[in-house]
């Protein structure tokens, strides 16, 4: 090895150059603050949690994406945030229902895309029959029974369905529409490909072509999205639900902040005016200080319920079933886990969907105490055969520490996990299985809590089947309750099914299988009314709470947000909301 | 030539090493419960749907098939495609990797002039006043707990004092408008900078400082400083001239040898300030389940934690000539 | 002409069991021109007493008594800047293990112009670099491998930079500590060669200290050596060298003699040097001693003049023996 | 947090003496330790947490309310700031901040012991097989420790957290350990190297003693306190693990580790509103890890020979 250069002197010159260069940068640092007050003032600057996957509306499962995507791609009805019927907005007017052929008639709106072209029916009719062609997951279900899609002229649209079915309206007609042009050479391509749907899914779309209120400008990746307003946004200055929409917002600037603090700091500096999220309930008192920052709670379509295993023992027993739900005090959760800010839950529809939640479902002794509960379900245990080696009531009636508990048969009760999603993912639901089972365990249940990853307890629970009860929740339901269906249905029961408690009642199939049928929407609602005694009755799961959706604005610059359940992050609000003039 | 020997064997076992952790990430990747799948909460999705998604991602395939399709496409210089975000892992990993660069590198340079600096200060001062304060100094920073630091920082300097921004990389304000020039752009990205860095500056400062004092204390009891004395020079020049320079070396290997644990701390500080690294995507693959983008990205990690082993060594047999192979 | 005087020079360490006396009441003088060699095992305190010269003593160490004058003045009062003007430029030091005296990553060149550069108010670089390379004409060392790294080169031609780096500011007194101990027979022998040449050459006093009686031997007009801090023998080389009269001594040329000899194993394995903490009240060297008497423990030795220019240290060996 | 891997003990010469006096070297030890102001300050916090970590067992007995899991104050429904009754205030859901940080310094203390116990019973074994074995086992135990030593510790216990669901305290010790005993095997691997060459081994093993025999008889001993200093560093280093892993949301979620606590305080949004919560944990486990880090200094300077030389020989 031979050494002939001299380093070591050049090494300190670099050492102490770079020293130098790093104080000049500490001095530039310092200055920084100066310029970053932008000129813009028009842009609506929106934090965003997570950074959105992609672009792709097909690949675009994740909240994130959705809430950029919903402001390009635009469907033909939608809710009104009033009542949340459904009311046309790409479409022209109510669907027109043909008996004679099965058939349903849309007509659209005169509207255009971003690019100025003409949106028409070909456009529809491609987007479902790109759907049904290439069994795109999350929407090919739900154009499973339509049959076939004319376009009689550039703005009709004919569907023929298979049926009748309820949900077509409402599931079917709600999804987006994209352009033909943008994706005819796509799908052309993906067809020539071994692998057709994961080369239409992993296309990147580098700026989508909207028919929405705003179209992407930029997306830098890691860091921001730019959306400016679309020039040829078709319901410009129209008023539909009762509302006139705009936008009346240049621009839309999404900023992407890791952890929920950060951005609360950012909307109390006034770096954001709205974090697009819910926050914990535990930021509400010192937001509540600030007077430019206001908290808004909604409702969520949410379903939050602790599922039991009825393929096997000891829960395929419906009087432990029973014993679990008369324990499970859900007001505790709700004051202690929620810090008030949510509802309990008595069915699997919530309250808020009025028109299809049942309000006669079993209450399983709401507001009675603790030691009540204990009593009660001490009795519906005895009653069905159980026995103890200390009883969680004593002689004189009082309560005291179970143990032993043994099943009918009598053997000891098998010890059994409470799977739940890990703290950080979800610390409600964490916190609840914890809670819920220290209750179990008064009465002797030999219970664990136990999170894990998210991925891995689906796989348990939805795969393998191989667990005795979950803690899990929905946190987005459609508005249409069909999805009690697939909950439920027997047939759903396998894996990667959604009937994950393993819930089979004949009966049971027979109302969902009636309920999907019948158009005439009170009717249904019998049906699906029955449908939710049943399972509160039979408890495959116990519904037991739904937090609020807690959103943090600041309204100094823009006003106008539009309530609505699921939040104020709704098209509505983009399309009205308007700059604050400053007075001066 | 002897060097030339070494580097080699040190290569292949580099090889063999990257090779070995490849495997046994891909099997983990593979064998752990849950897939990207499973993770969609969402009744439209149903049962046909899950299917035939895992059908074209291939992860129906035997697992052997996996590997030896994933090593074939590996060889032929493409990574696979993200899950999660549906585009070339490369793409990802080539928008991702400056940033960390800038981050993790220009914090580690600060961290070990200055700790050099006032390790240097410190040996000197051995046993007095300023010896104590910096060596405790030293240990607390050495010790703190890295996102908790993080956060304080960030309510410290980002909200009560405001001279930062709180997180991310740049201002969307700044960039999306084209009246600013490069210049001002880069200033952003360097204000953006100034919190993580002081994080992960007060986080490796600390180390640096304690080895380069016990490191230089070695150094003072070397003949050639007592040479150096004897020659009657003046205590600066034998420090900065004769000690600091040989004391400064086991710094360099400490910051290579410590790189995997640095990295850690670089991940988390990354996750804090939603900084769009490496770090911080390895972390969001591995709870997405995006194993291609978990595994590259952690390949790339392993990778640079070899060759940076391997440079230090080569650069200190260079560097020092005592050392030989 | 007396260019170093020393007289009772006592040196003591601060150590946790108390002080540790390293060198106890040591005289010597050295005239110029001259050569002094100090002998012992190591651990005997005679590289203390060149660290001690230089003003190098480590911060726990103190000089308790005694006096050394060089040149006349008094060393051992100068203030620290005054102390390093003088280092180098008047007393230079070759130090043991030459090996580790150049610094790694400084040119062997650069190494030696400091020295210059710092004592020479006003030369610039490019002198000291001539000088240096007349230095290394003097040493031997070829010109064009000034620019080397230490690590380049051999262990002689290490030693003879040390040689030419003391030599820089051509000082009066070098003090050599084991200059030749890495070294191999052949090379040290040409070092050695060197040095008395060079010294011929500039009128230098030499200290030369060493664990080996015979290269002091060869180099020295005055041997003294030590034991266990102590001077335990004083005089003219050849009288020490050739009728050692301490039985220290003896053992040292003994087992050199022995070695010479081949084949045979020294005469006797050193034990342990006594606990200098607290050191007994009588001879230090009574335990390995072959012809002390139990008067050795208790009392203390005493200098007998042997001749005029011979003393020993000892106290059963009556001078007229 | 690299530190604890190379302290200059990777280079010491093997300056253990042949016959090992337990108790003398203890003594000379602590003489020495105790003029270490370091040192002592690190005995001091520790002896502190100690204390913390026994009386967790006392709120409980005093109120079930004050039970760091799952006792909850009936009156209390949301974060309180300090008080009488709660010294440090209460979480979220009502229960005894400070009772919760008591508990916090036993799990401290079990996942910092057992871990770095574990990973340091490995190292030592590893590094002396590999060490005194040579060749083929040698070769390849040091690759595998170079191949775990490549690995981010906390990103890989991460991804299998992740992966394999939560894991319980004692996987996350396990797998710490695991991967944490590539650099103690290192250091005693040289060590043994330099052992192996003295005359007391070969002298052994003319004797006819057994591989077994040598390596726990009489390599062990010279290699113990080398292994101690490195456990003290193996603590600091899994007690930041195990924290930064409960923060991230990966812990055990059955144990109120500090790490939990942080991320329940982040968690919940009471991250900057909540002082009397944020601050105690952070500041327990960064004043934890100090104190080990300093015995750990210290006890590296009363090991080490070389650092006292000034003041014995030269």
């Amino acid at each position: 090895m031979s050494i002939d250069s001299a380093i070591p002197r050049p090494l300190w010159g670099v050492m102490s150059r770079l020293l130098t260069y790093g104080l000049v940068i500490c001095l530039l640092l310092t200055g920084g603050p100066a310029c970053s007050r932008g000129k813009q003032a028009a842009a609506l600057k929106i934090g965003l949690a997570e950074e959105p996957r992609t672009l792709n509306v097909w690949l675009a499962s994740d909240a994130n994406s959705q809430k950029i995507l919903r402001q390009i791609y635009q469907p033909l009805y939608r809710p009104e945030p009033a009542t949340l019927k459904l009311v046309p907005w790409l479409a022209e007017s109510e669907p027109v229902f043909d008996p004679e052929t099965v058939s349903y008639t849309v007509k659209i709106r005169p509207a255009k895309w971003s690019d100025g072209s003409d949106l028409t029916s070909a456009d529809v009719a491609f987007t479902a029959r790109l759907i049904k062609e290439f069994k795109i997951p999350r929407f090919s279900a739900k154009w499973s029974f339509v049959t076939r899609i004319e376009t009689p002229g550039p703005r009709t649209v004919r569907y023929y369905l298979k049926a009748p079915t309820a949900v077509f309206l409402s599931r079917t007609l709600i999804g987006p529409v994209v352009q033909k042009k943008e994706w005819e050479s796509v799908a052309r391509a993906a067809r020539q490909l071994e692998k057709p749907l994961a080369a239409l899914l992993n296309h990147k779309i580098a700026s989508p072509v909207s028919s929405g209120p705003f179209m992407l400008t930029q997306w830098r990746r890691g860091a921001y999205l730019h959306l400016q307003q679309n020039p040829h946004f078709f319901g410009r200055n129209l008023t539909i639900g009762g509302l006139q929409l705009g936008p009346h917002v240049e621009n839309l600037l999404f900023k992407i902040y890791g952890t929920s603090d950060v951005a609360i700091l950012a909307l109390k500096k006034g770096a954001i005016d709205m974090f697009w999220q819910g926050i914990q309930p535990g930021y509400l008192d010192d937001l509540a200080k600030d007077p430019g920052v206001r908290t808004i709670s909604s409702a969520k379509s949410a379903l939050y319920f602790m599922g039991f295993n009825m393929r096997r023992s000891p829960f395929n027993d419906l009087a432990l079933r029973q014993a679990a739900a008369a324990l499970i005090d859900r007001d505790f959760i709700l004051t202690r886990v929620l810090q008030g800010h949510g509802q309990k839950m008595f069915s699997v529809v919530p309250d808020e969907n009025i028109f299809w939640s049942c309000p006669d479902v079993d209450r399983y002794f709401e507001g009675l105490p603790r030691e009540d509960r204990i009593r009660r379900a001490y009795d519906i245990l005895t009653r069905s055969g159980y026995s103890w080696e200390v009883p969680p009531v004593d002689a004189s009636g009082q309560v005291q520490t179970a143990s032993g508990l043994r099943l009918p048969n009598g053997a000891q009760m098998p010890r059994f996990t409470i799977l739940t999603p890990p703290a950080d993912y979800d610390p409600h639901r964490a916190i609840s299985g914890l809670i819920i089972q220290e209750w179990l365990r008064e009465l002797g249940m030999p219970a664990y809590a136990r999170p894990m990853s998210f991925g891995a307890l689906l796989q348990q629970v939805k795969e393998r089947h191989d667990f005795d009860t979950f803690i899990l929740g929905y946190g987005k339901l459609p508005i249409d309750p069909d999805y009690i269906r697939s909950m439920f249905y027997s047939k759903f029961d396998r894996p990667r099914g959604w009937n994950m408690s393993g819930y089979r009642n004949p009966e049971f199939d027979r109302l969902a299988n009636a309920s999907r049928k019948v158009i005439d929407p009170n009717q249904r609602r019998e049906l699906i009314w029955d449908m939710q005694l049943l399972i509160s009755r039979e408890l495959p799961y116990l519904p037991i709470y739904k937090p609020a959706l807690i959103e943090a604005i600041r309204e100094d610059r823009f006003h106008g947000w539009v309530p609505m359940q699921d939040g104020i992050g709704n098209i509505w609000s983009f399309c009205r909301l308007r700059p604050t003039t400053l007075e001066k | 030539m002897e060097l030339n020997k070494y580097i080699l064997r040190r290569l292949i076992e580099i090889t063999v090493i990257f090779f070995v952790i490849l495997t046994v990430l891909f099997l983990l990747f593979r064998l752990a419960p849950g897939d990207p799948v499973s993770r969609m909460v969402d009744p439209s999705m149903t049962a046909e749907d899950a299917r035939r998604l895992i059908e074209q991602l291939g992860l129906d395939q035997p697992l052997g098939t996996q590997y030896i399709i994933y090593l074939k496409s590996f060889f032929s210089g493409d990574l696979g495609i993200s899950f999660h975000y549906g585009v070339p892992v490369l793409d990802i990993i080539g928008e991702r990797l400056p940033n960390t660069i800038l981050l993790f590198t220009t914090s580690v340079i600060l961290a070990a002039l200055t700790g050099i600096f006032f390790g240097k200060i410190a040996s000197w001062h051995k046993g007095k006043k300023i010896d104590s304060w910096l060596t405790i100094g030293a240990l607390i920073c050495h010790t703190l707990f890295l996102p908790w630091l993080a956060l304080i920082i960030i309510w410290f300097f980002g909200y009560r004092i405001g001279w930062f921004p709180l997180n991310g990389i740049l201002s969307p304000e700044i960039w999306t408008d084209p009246a600013n020039g490069f210049f001002i752009r880069m200033l952003d990205v360097l204000h953006h900078m100034a919190l993580p860095l002081m994080t992960l500056f007060i986080i490796h400062f600390g180390s640096y400082l304690l080895v380069m004092r016990s490191s230089m204390l070695e150094t003072l009891k070397e003949d050639y400083i007592i040479t150096a004395r004897a020659k009657g020079l003046e205590e600066k020049v034998i420090r900065n001239h004769h000690a600091a320079p040989n004391a400064a070396l086991p710094v360099v290997t400490s910051v290579a040898l410590s790189l995997a644990f640095s990295i850690n701390g670089g991940a988390l500080t990354e996750t804090v300030f939603s900084w769009p690294g490496i770090g911080r995507e390895l972390v969001f693959a591995v709870s997405n389940n995006d194993y291609p983008l978990a595994l590259a990205s952690f390949l790339l990690i392993a990778i640079v934690v070899l060759l940076a082993n391997l440079l230090v060594d080569i650069l200190y047999a260079w560097l020092d000539p005592r050392i030989r192979y | 002409m007396t260019l170093l005087d020393v007289k009772n020079l006592s040196i003591s360490y601060q150590t946790r069991g108390g002080p540790l006396q390293a060198v106890e009441d040591i005289s010597f003088a050295l005239d110029k021109g001259k050569t002094l060699g100090f002998v012992g095992e190591s651990g005997c305190g005679k590289s203390t007493i060149g660290l001690a010269l230089m003003g190098l003593l480590p911060p726990n160490t103190t000089v308790t008594s005694g006096s050394v004058r060089f040149n006349g003045s008094d060393l051992l009062s100068l203030s620290e800047e005054k102390l390093r003007q003088v280092r180098w430029q008047k007393i230079a030091m070759i130090f043991q293990a030459a090996m580790n005296a150049l610094n790694p990553v400084h040119r062997v060149s650069d190494q030696v112009a400091e020295a210059i550069l710092a004592h020479t108010p006003g030369i610039s670089k490019t002198d000291a670099l001539a000088q240096v390379r007349e230095l290394f004409d003097l040493v031997e060392i070829p010109i064009k491998r000034m620019n080397d790294y230490p690590h380049q080169y051999s262990g002689g031609m290490k030693q003879r930079a040390v040689i030419a780096m003391a030599l820089a500011c051509r000082p009066d007194l070098i003090i050599a500590d084991e200059p030749t101990t890495a070294l191999d027979v052949i090379v040290q022998a040409q070092i050695l060669d060197e040095i008395k040449s060079i010294q011929k050459e500039l009128n230098l006093g030499i200290l030369f200290i060493s664990h080996d009686i015979s290269v002091v031997a060869d180099v020295c007009d005055h041997i003294g050596v030590m034991y266990a801090g102590q001077l335990v023998e004083y005089g003219h080389r050849r009288e020490v060298f050739e009728s050692p009269g301490h039985p220290y001594t003896q053992e040292l040329v003994g087992s050199h003699q022995a070695l010479l000899g081949a084949q045979c194993q020294p005469q006797s394995a050193p034990s342990a040097a006594p606990n200098l903490l607290s050191p007994p009240p009588g001879c230090r060297y009574c335990d390995r001693c072959k012809e002390g008497g139990d008067t050795c423990r208790t009392e203390a030795p005493q200098w007998i003049e042997l001749s005029d220019n011979h003393r020993i240290f000892c106290c059963h060996r009556d001078p007229e023996e | 947090m690299s530190l604890p891997d190379h302290p200059k003990t990777a280079a010491r010469p093997a300056g253990l003496s042949v016959r090992f006096h337990w108790i003398r070297r203890f003594r000379e030890g602590w003489a020495i330790f105790r003029e270490n102001l370091i040192g002592r300050i690190g005995l001091m916090l520790l002896g502190l947490f100690g204390l913390m970590a026994l009386c967790s067992f006392i709120p409980p007995l005093i109120d079930p309310m004050y039970h760091p899991m799952t006792g909850v104050d009936p009156a209390i429904s949301h974060s309180t700031g300090p008080s009488l009754k709660h010294w440090l205030g209460t979480d979220f859901i009502g229960r005894d901040i400070f009772s919760q940080l008591l508990a916090g310094a036993r799990i401290a203390f079990m996942v910092g012991l057992s871990s770095a116990l574990i990973s340091i019973l490995l190292g030592t074994t590893i590094g002396m097989i590999a060490g005194y074995a040579g060749r083929i086992a040698d070769t390849l135990l040091m690759r595998l420790a170079d191949m775990i030593m490549v690995m981010p510790t906390l990103l890989v216990v991460l991804i299998l957290a992740s992966l394999f669901g939560q894991l319980s305290i004692w996987t996350i010790v396990l797998l710490i350990a695991l991967f944490r005993w590539p650099g103690v095997s290192r250091v005693i691997r040289a060590q043994t190297l330099t052992l192996k060459q003295r005359p007391f081994i070969e002298a052994a093993r003319v004797a006819g003693a057994s591989h077994t025999r040598i390596i726990f008889r009489h390599i062990m001993p010279n290699v113990l306190p080398l292994s101690l200093l490195y456990m003290t560093f193996r603590v600091t280093s899994a007690i930041i693990i195990e924290a930064a892993l409960a923060f991230l949301g990966f812990g055990d979620p059955g144990t109120v580790s500090w790490g939990m606590m942080l991320q329940w305080v982040w968690k919940t949004g009471h991250m900057f509103q909540a002082p009397y919560w944020l601050l105690p944990p952070g500041i327990c486990i960064s004043l934890l890890t100090l104190s080990f880090f300093m015995l750990g200094r210290s006890m590296d300077e009363v090991l080490d020979p070389r650092l006292r030389k000034e003041d014995t020989n030269r």
